[in-house]
């Protein structure tokens, strides 16, 4: 699958700066590794593995492809000053270069789940990078976020150090959770990044939890909790609406709505297709925003944030953005859920890293060749990632039964395996 | 030392707890306006307000994820489960969040959490009102469990739970709320958590147990008592971390056993305190250990069905009688 | 407490019709006993026994009253015909008599209760008989209904024999769930009554899944599930009302919207007011009727019934009502949560059986002597269903270990406890 | 008989139920379009149509409410969790409905449901997606509980329980549904409850076990081999009903006892089994029982750390030798 979708590919280009383009494809090419993950040692990895085509005779129809300006469709129509708004260069650059580091770090973290030094699940965020890099720009380092276990982009924008998240990726040591967590978990009490959570809909009444926090110590924190779109249909979603409204708490919920919830699509899965509208149940403000535009991400959550920093009150905010991977390393990237073409078409229109650097390069901001210092500054900085979680070392046996009881200093017994610790 | 109730206990700890930690607050249905479904949080909205005394809607899972995620910045929820069964519906915050924060983080974030809330059957409330569900909770590694059967414990443990910095899941006993018992009035009085006591000394047979089975377990003694059979009731009061030395010690001075818990059988507490006993003490035990618990089907509503169901005075009576070879 | 309720209502009688009256303030006077219950043995329900007083000097704010007329808000001014909706005689007698045998019914209940026949929690339905009574009759026996803990009236509602549901609240061998349920268990399979639920919101998947199944075999049945207004916040509801609406389910969703779960106004517990509104997050049609009328109770549930035999989809009905009664018979009827004026005046001015006797008085077709007769017949009923369940035998011990498993037909250990089966 | 997967056995298992009884269904999450999340229900959708293999949003609580509903009115549903570990979401409906609504209703309302998925851990999930569940389903009654570790169990076991009338909660290895076995081709075969095997014949310790752990039990008795103890391995394959006469024969047999199992020791499955051993065969034990469980902690990501917390063939070997005095 994986040769055919590149030989489309490249075949589809027809964008006149070839340059970035290139850099833009190549980004979302290398992320294809995934689909070529198949001697992992994991039987459960493997067993994930579809071996499905893309023209399976299934009696149920494949979900209509929404309307191809999905993304975009409630978005307003603004001249390139107002899409700016105002915002420093030094702001707009740091956008981009946070957007490709997310995407050259991930590419590292797929060539590293290929040679086995990465296990697990591990979802990457390829493609809907505008996101978390639009949203986080919105608040200020004393707000908090939160997130499900497509992760890696999101504790990489609160600030934390590429080599700390990828040594956390390898399991070791020095990584943000000790090697405790991997891909899903991942944790910097610092930097005010709560997580890493993989149930899904589960971090919604944690996120909840911190906002409440907030409000009870009278700080002027902002909480942001983001979800996948199929989150949206669980019950933990429904009650915690409705207690951050009725006491009116300081958050954000960014719903990352990418159609997919690993094979199903959105509209398989909810009745009511607009999840913003989905606010009205809970009496909350409830916006969309442009997933796959930086700038109409921090847009729309800027507004978020400074009424929950305000008023106390929290918005929903549907982000409407697209994977280009598959749902997680050992699953493809498209199947009987979504056609290649699909996913091409998203590609090649859709990248938010060249929709921005077109932005920037319109406005003057960012020229093709400091795009390209950005980019190999990303690559750089990631593959510094790995050689640093390469030589980190790994948990000591002790590690074991460390962080399991904050007060282990008790009578009594607290672990009953009859083990020695280690 | 005063006379009060388990409830006037349980009162007094959080009133006391709150008022020595800003950080302290008591979330759950019906814990404010109404003065808490059992009035063991009477009066504490109007003394601390309604930001430290919180109604909530009815969404289990929903406030005990809130009380999570407020630990992992720092507060010290007291989450009232308005009965334990309801918490089933709030299980995967407990044991995936909860439980395994701090973990997860790689010991980043504690979380100074205290569920709380009654166990077990009262009168005639059926199956799904009636689950004994302790041993559910000290299966996950990550929590720590209590279980007091009087008031003093009550006091002492809950104040030692909130202050701890791990998930505590405090159980309490519905029917026990209006047993009254000597509580110190020391506002600094508290009991550490995994210290077993000794409720009736005895040399003949040792009676382990915990909550609201200790007061049966006296009773019982007291029948054998008239019957010339001296029983030791070991009260466990917290079941993880669990007093091993003192289980291991009354085994040693009676070698014989019988565990009574209120819940089932299957993976009940009794399961683990045998599968202790009989390998660390193999050599002490003069017949195999026996156990009461609950029948092991869901609770009857017929007073006299419910009746056959639950642990009594009988059953322990007869079981001693059993592992005396009587 | 109750004393003074008394002197109260008596003094403020101001209707013309005085037998009339006195009949429907009997009914809801007896039902006062409840208050009465304090020497119980349990000591759970004793300890659950309210202490406070109205004047309780919270620092949160009693909820607001809302506008007396608010059951009826979104009722439409029909004329006394249209009201009728061409209903025959025979059926507005019957819907009549339903609702005093309903309310008679649990007065015996209470005095038994008060007696000690009946233990555990016993929830009574007094003041909002309308509901059931309006909605069942717009279904066939064929159709399911399904209900949580407060559900006399429901079960009497599906034609169960008054002293077999009496029976089962006295905890017979010879009650519909043989003793083993309770008030709150209640069941009758030849009825099609699915219980008799005791976690708040937890029917609500169960009757998706009877209604899935009518879909699934393509019966022309409808599924009718109650919760109280309360359950509406559970997670449990958002995702059932979801997958109905996905799914096009014949079930009708009906909220009991008696204004309070347990002493929490719904006010305080959601940030929405209009939970028929509610419906829009799942694209599912929505509706208030006035649950104090079982006239619109009947209008609004027939509609929703129609559609979903007709069109296989879901309905969300909010049902207006009010309690006369504390929330459970441990419970005070009024206190900290709401006025004793509050209750009374809703005693006074919406109790069903008296606003659809008036209907029916000016309708001719009930005249106050045949009502007097209808109410001694539901009062007969009613006690003839108190000796059935007071000679009813007790279950045999043998009972403890049966209707655990269906198939005991296996090898091995089903039961741990060590014990004899008696 | 053909070799093939405990996945095709598993599959092969809901085709041919489908086929027999047209009240089967499948429901869960990607269970239809993307064939399973672990490929189990390959071709069903094509084969049984969409009523009949049933994709649900991601609302555990919800779908298995659904099912067990659907199961109230005769429906035969089959609920499939994408793992166990999200069933935690709709454990209310698994044991506050499904187990009890027989008993509630006097015996009316049977709920022939089979819930189904992965159990345990695979490989570097982390903490959350890593839990043996067995145990907190088998707590339960009104639940029976299946645990097959072969393929041939697996598909007869799966076609029993979706004939059974009762709740079955069935627990499949997620490490299992690669390996290969051989399995009978009938379409009547089945396997009946509560019936354990044989696994391994031998006479000088008996090791008791589940589900994958089967696969390190045998292993393990391999390697005792090498070392002359003549190891048996009883494989339970149901936790409830529980075969008692083959426990108490091994038992009767070598006189000395291993269990291992895969989820937690505290209330795990072998806390039971020793209670039930040294209750019912004190006097044929000559040592203590002993036990191989995961470390008693949340499941670390790192490899190395996840590896010293499961259960391992050196650990079986460890403890067997202990029993053995050697
Ligand atoms: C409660 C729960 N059910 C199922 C899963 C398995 N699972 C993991 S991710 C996923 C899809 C979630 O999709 P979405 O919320 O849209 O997030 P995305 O992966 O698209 O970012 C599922 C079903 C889970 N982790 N938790
Ligand atoms: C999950 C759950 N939480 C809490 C309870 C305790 N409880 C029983 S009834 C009730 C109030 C429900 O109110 P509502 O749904 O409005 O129904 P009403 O009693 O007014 O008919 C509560 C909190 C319960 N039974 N189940
Ligand atoms: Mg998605
Ligand atoms: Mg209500």
């Amino acid at each position: 699958m994986a040769e055919s979708t590149k030989k489309k590919k490249k075949g589809g280009r027809k964008k006149s700066d070839a340059e970035m383009e290139v850099k833009a494809e190549e980004a979302s090419e290398q992320a294809d590794v995934s689909e070529e993950t198949t001697d992992q040692e994991a039987i459960a990895a493997e067993s994930a593995g579809d071996e499905t085509t893309d023209e399976g005779d299934n009696q149920v129809a494949a979900p209509k492809r929404p309307d191809p300006d999905w993304q975009k469709a409630e978005k307003p129509d603004l001249s390139l000053d107002e899409r700016l708004q105002g915002l420093e260069e030094d702001q707009l650059r740091q956008m981009m270069k946070d957007m490709l580091l997310a995407r050259r770090f991930e590419e590292k973290a797929a060539e590293a789940y290929a040679l086995g030094k990465i296990g697990g699940f591990c979802h990457l965020y390829i493609g809907q990078e505008a996101v978390v890099t639009g949203a986080v720009h919105a608040q200020t380092p004393d707000d908090y976020v939160m997130t499900a276990y497509r992760e890696h982009a999101h504790a990489l924008q609160v600030g934390m150090e590429p080599g700390v998240v990828m040594a956390e990726l390898f399991g070791k040591e020095t990584g943000c959770s000790r090697g405790k967590g991997g891909s899903m978990h991942m944790f910097d009490k610092e930097r005010n990044y709560l997580g890493g959570h993989g149930i899904v809909g589960g971090q919604v009444p944690l996120a909840l939890g911190v906002a409440w926090a907030i409000k009870y110590r009278k700080e002027e924190r902002v909480m942001q909790v983001y979800m996948g779109e199929a989150a949206v249909n669980q019950g933990a979603f429904h009650e915690s609406l409705n207690m951050a409204a009725l006491w009116g708490l300081p958050v954000v919920f960014i719903v990352e709505n990418n159609r997919f919830g690993m094979g199903t699509a959105w509209e398989r899965a909810s009745s009511l297709y607009d999840i913003s509208q989905k606010s009205k149940a809970y009496a909350m403000p409830g916006r969309v925003a442009d997933g796959m535009d930086v700038l109409d991400m921090y847009r729309v959550t800027k507004e978020a944030v400074d009424r929950a920093r305000e008023d106390s009150g929290p918005t929903l905010i549907e982000a409407r953005t697209y994977r280009f991977v598959g749902h997680s390393m050992s699953d493809p990237v498209h199947g009987v859920y979504r056609t290649k073409e699909d996913v091409e078409e998203h590609k090649e229109q859709k990248d938010p890293i060249r929709l921005f650097a077109d932005v920037l390069d319109e406005a003057g901001i960012v020229s093709q060749e400091e795009l390209e210092e950005m980019d190999d500054e990303a690559k750089r900085i990631s593959a510094e990632s790995v050689e640093f979680a390469d030589e980190a070392p790994d948990p000591e046996p002790s590690a074991l039964y460390e962080d399991v009881y904050a007060n282990e200093d008790v009578n009594g017994r607290l672990y009953f395996d009859g083990r020695e610790r280690p | 030392m005063a006379e009060i109730t388990y409830r006037e206990a349980l009162n007094q700890a959080l009133a006391e707890e709150m008022e020595r930690d800003p950080d302290v607050f008591l979330m759950g249905e019906e814990v404010g306006v109404y003065n808490g479904a059992y009035k063991v949080s009477k009066g504490l909205l109007d003394r601390f307000g309604e930001m430290r005394v919180v109604d909530t809607p009815i969404t289990e899972l929903g406030f005990t994820g809130l009380g999570v995620g407020s630990a992992m910045v720092g507060l010290r929820p007291v989450i009232e489960f308005m009965t334990y069964n309801f918490s089933i519906l709030a299980f995967d915050q407990v044991v995936n969040s909860a439980a395994k924060l701090l973990s997860m983080s790689g010991g980043q974030f504690p979380i100074p959490i205290t569920f709380r809330g009654p166990t077990g059957a009262a009168l005639q409330l059926s199956a799904q009102h009636s689950q004994a569900l302790e041993a559910m909770y000290a299966h996950f590694p990550g929590i720590k469990v209590v279980v007091p059967g009087t008031p003093a414990d009550a006091k002492g443990l809950l104040k030692t739970s909130i202050r701890d910095d791990d998930p505590v899941a405090f159980f309490e006993g519905e029917m026990l709320y209006n047993i009254k018992g000597e509580v110190p009035e020391d506002e600094d009085f508290t009991i550490p958590l995994g210290v077993a006591e000794v409720k009736n000394e005895g040399s003949d047979v040792s009676i382990i147990t915990h909550g609201k089975m200790v007061h049966v377990a006296l009773q019982a003694a007291g029948k054998l008592a008239e019957d010339e059979v001296s029983a030791e009731v070991l009260d466990l009061r917290c079941l993880r971390p669990l007093d091993t030395d003192a289980i291991l010690a009354t085994v040693a001075k009676t070698n014989r056993v019988v565990i009574l818990e209120e819940g089932w059988p299957y993976g009940g507490i009794s399961t683990t305190l045998t599968t202790l006993i009989q390998e660390e003490a193999f050599d002490h035990l003069d017949a195999p250990i026996l156990r009461v618990t609950q029948a092991d089907v869901p609770m009857p509503y017929a007073k006299g069905l419910e009746k056959l169901a639950k642990p009594s005075v009988e059953r322990v009576v007869e079981q001693v009688n059993k592992v005396l070879y009587r």
